[in-house]
């Protein structure tokens, strides 16, 4: 159950809360068994992450997965965000039990889904 | 703020207790001069928990805590009263320790029916009347919830179990679990007509790990410890002296302090409340907040989760609990909170604050400003709350 | 000198457990930091009771004494196990809390077998190996016992099991109350090869209420008191973080001085036995006296009772025990001495004499004079004595 | 299990233990459940007892009641004597737990059997 000092940091000062108004790249992901959110919006120009913003609703590792996720995202470029892995959103919280593990898939999914909705057009 | 969780111990306790861990030593079982010293210490805490509740000083059985004596009150009275039936009634908002005993033996074949609280969480008369079969063995009622502080019709329901009882249903028992209300409420077991109540010292100023069950004097109940003579052969193993000791005296300290804590508490949540309420909007208090114990306030914040909003107040010094204490390890949403009917958002949205005797004003301000802010931020991230403003 | 009843509390340990009765009063159930602090603590201790029996540190589970560890241990692993059997195999001389749960199941269709242990306290391993039957689940047998301080052989019953276990017979386990053992002889569970230990803080120099049980990774067990998730769901109950504290810090402290405390115990005790008997006529010697604990002498005084010894003794300021500290309210023989194949004479003359690390020279000086005092007067008013005198 | 003073100081300093060499009436009683032995020798002239000794074994309650059973007897008539009560004896050692009593009544019973003796002469 304990929570790093990073983790906690980014649940008080959340990195990137919010909505993009030119986001080019919007995707909501829902957990079905907790009923989590995570909301991701992406402004992508040549193929780069010049913006993310993220909201978030539900238990605090999926808080603190958003905002991670949100500023790690930022400056990366479209090919980078792809390979991001659940893993490397779990160490930038600075780590988090098996059972809670779940809040950075929720957050990969997400970002999956915001590409692939660029991909798609 | 979270002195439904644990209280500190109380200085005097501690004073009290000290004796007993260093020069006086003895098993309360031993003869020899170490040992009646133990057993006479033990005594004197055993006639404080009585007086505290107005029960007879060879009613009491130490354990090891709350859960221990919800665990021996609820399956001791089973497995001596299953010739005569297995059906047992309870509430919906049960501690975890009544909950999950009741679910165990649920699993070897007992029926158990759990009666609703209704919005404002509290059981009702007539429900508990309506419930009641010929097989009915036990009914397990709380006499304060943990999470919303609710104080359940408990001598009501006393009342109706001795009135079955003398129409012949002999089997019939009563048990409360009281280890919120007591030292918060008065008790008197006389008044309440209980068989079994189980009370937990670390809720009082006490330590950890010591807990007491009141069995009426007549109740048959088989041991769940065994192998060993202490406590009358009800619940084997070497006391833990210092422990004991230490509850005898928060008991004796909680029935001379009683209204005065109950009025301080009492003052320190309703001056949270309206704070609360004047700052923040989109929030629900859950609970009969007429009927409810002095010291407790929980409150669903809309848009957002209990243990983001719990983990803000911690790094801010405010310490709380979202749902029960026990279960708050795991994620699900509180069972007593949807009891009330909450949608699924009110139920994560809960958070218990808890006042204890030493808490002041200034705590209450401090602890005010601390969720007003992290609400606010949690409020900015949530996708919820901008779904709300945009409707 | 009844050390092997209970132990005063170092006070090393007293100041380790301190902070956790008075600052540090968290819940460690709670998230919050009070919570966490308490969690760490808890966390500690139990890599320091891990570490004194070389066990994983989630292989320890926190129970509220070594009579609780044995009857989870038991009444866990025969609830888990019995669709593959109902036989269990002990020794003669268990503590009552195993005699008394193996009592319990017993009655509830349990077939149980209870191995000799000959004139000297120790049962044999061929004994062991021929009871073993395909429906046995469990092998309980203690560590070192606690009228006599015999120890038994559990490293080859440890061999034994799970040699059997490797033929196919699964779902055997080895369960040994090691309360008396630990902290006076050393322990480990991988030499042992026991599924199952049981501890207990007071008789290691921390306080009475809190014990542990190991439960090796992989062995099956169902919960007895249940409700809570504490322990990983293997025992319900708020934790007593205090005494888990010193349980702890006196396990640390034991692991550190354990040869000294034997070799100090050993020669208190082997300086006592010499002048015992070099001042006292027709008296017995119990249990094996090379395979003992150090710290413990059990010697019968013909001709006179033990409880009127121990009152003697105690009225000069000698505290000792008969029989075991725990049934010493009633005045049967001990079962222990019984079973050494002693009559009832010697049976009831018997008393334990229990050394501690903090005995001195002096101390035992002292008892052995007033041994010989109290036997020189209570043979004075034996018909027994005369008897043998004029014969 | 707490037992008084006065009991406690019967079993430090017996009164009145031993045999009487010239003894006109033994009795010793066993309690067949314990074990324990009680064995009462008195004295008696013109229907007075003019001395008593007992030896006993067996549990603490036994020796404690002997020695004040003894004690008691020496003095007394033997019409006294044989309107001693079990609650004289327990009363005489300080009070016994309902548990212990047995230890009085052996008293009583070994009393009982020595003044028979006499009687039946
Ligand atoms: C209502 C209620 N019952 C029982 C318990 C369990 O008591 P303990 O913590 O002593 O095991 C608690 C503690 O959280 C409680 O609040
Ligand atoms: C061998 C043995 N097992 C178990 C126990 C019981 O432990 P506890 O006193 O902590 O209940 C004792 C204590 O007397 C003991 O000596």
């Amino acid at each position: 159950m304990p929570y790093s000092d990073i983790f906690k940091d980014h649940l008080a000062n959340p990195r990137n809360a919010g909505e993009l108004p030119d986001a080019n790249a919007i995707a909501e992901e829902t957990n079905p068994v907790c009923g989590d959110r995570l909301r991701l919006s992406l402004r992508i120009k040549d193929e780069r992450i010049e913006a993310g913003r993220f909201l978030a609703y539900g238990c605090a590792p999926t808080l603190a997965c958003g905002s991670a996720l949100a500023e790690m995202l930022e400056g990366s470029t479209v090919e980078e965000a792809r390979a991001l892995t659940r893993q490397e959103v779990i160490d930038a919280i600075g780590g988090l039990s098996s059972r809670k593990q779940h809040a950075a898939a929720l957050a990969i999914e997400a970002l999956r889904k915001a590409l692939d909705e660029v991909a798609d057009r | 703020m979270d002195h439904s969780a644990t209280t500190p111990i109380d200085s005097r306790v501690v004073d009290a207790m000290m004796p007993y861990l260093t020069q006086r030593f003895g098993n309360a079982s031993s003869i020899h001069q170490f040992g009646q010293e133990a057993r006479a210490a033990v005594d004197k805490a055993r006639r404080q928990i009585a007086s505290l509740i107005s029960a007879r000083a060879n009613e009491i059985v130490f354990t090891s805590g709350g859960t221990e004596a919800n665990n021996l009150a609820i399956r001791g009275v089973c497995e001596a009263a299953q010739a005569h039936g297995r059906h047992i009634i309870t509430s919906a908002i049960e501690h975890p320790s009544v909950r999950g005993v009741l679910e165990y033996l649920e699993k070897n074949g007992w029926t158990i029916t759990r009666l609703p609280v209704y919005d404002g969480g509290v059981v009702r008369i007539e429900d508990v009347r309506a419930a009641i079969r010929d097989d009915t063995v036990l009914i397990s009622v709380m006499m304060a919830n943990n999470e919303i502080g609710t104080i359940q019709p408990v001598k009501e329901i006393g009342a109706l179990v001795r009135a079955t009882r003398e129409s012949g249903q002999k089997h019939l028992s009563f048990h409360t679990d009281a280890v919120q209300a007591s030292g918060r409420i008065p008790i008197d077991v006389e008044h309440v007509r209980c068989d079994l109540l189980s009370l937990s010292a670390h809720k009082m100023y006490a330590p950890k790990g010591t807990g007491a069950l009141f069995i009426r004097r007549g109740v048959r109940l088989f041991p769940q410890q065994i192998g060993g003579h202490q406590e009358r052969e009800r619940r084997a193993g070497t006391e833990s002296v210092p422990n004991i000791v230490a509850f005898g005296k928060a008991a004796e300290l909680a029935r001379e302090e009683m209204d005065q804590r109950q009025e301080q508490t009492e003052r320190l949540r309703d001056r949270f409340e309206e704070k609360v309420q004047s700052r923040i909007d989109d929030i629900v208090f859950n609970g009969d907040r007429r009927r409810r114990l002095s010291n407790v306030s929980n409150i669903s914040f809309r848009f957002i989760e209990g243990e983001g909003l719990l983990i803000h107040l911690d790094m801010q010094g405010v310490a709380v609990s979202t749902g029960s204490a026990c279960s708050s390890g795991t994620l699900e949403p509180s069972p007593v909170i949807k009891a009330l009917g909450r949608d699924e958002e009110l139920a994560r949205g809960a958070i218990r604050f808890s006042f204890g005797k030493d808490n002041t004003d200034e705590d209450v301000d401090v602890a005010v400003e601390a969720v007003a802010r992290a609400v606010e931020s949690l409020r900015s991230i949530s996708p919820l709350a901008r779904e709300s403003l945009s409707t």
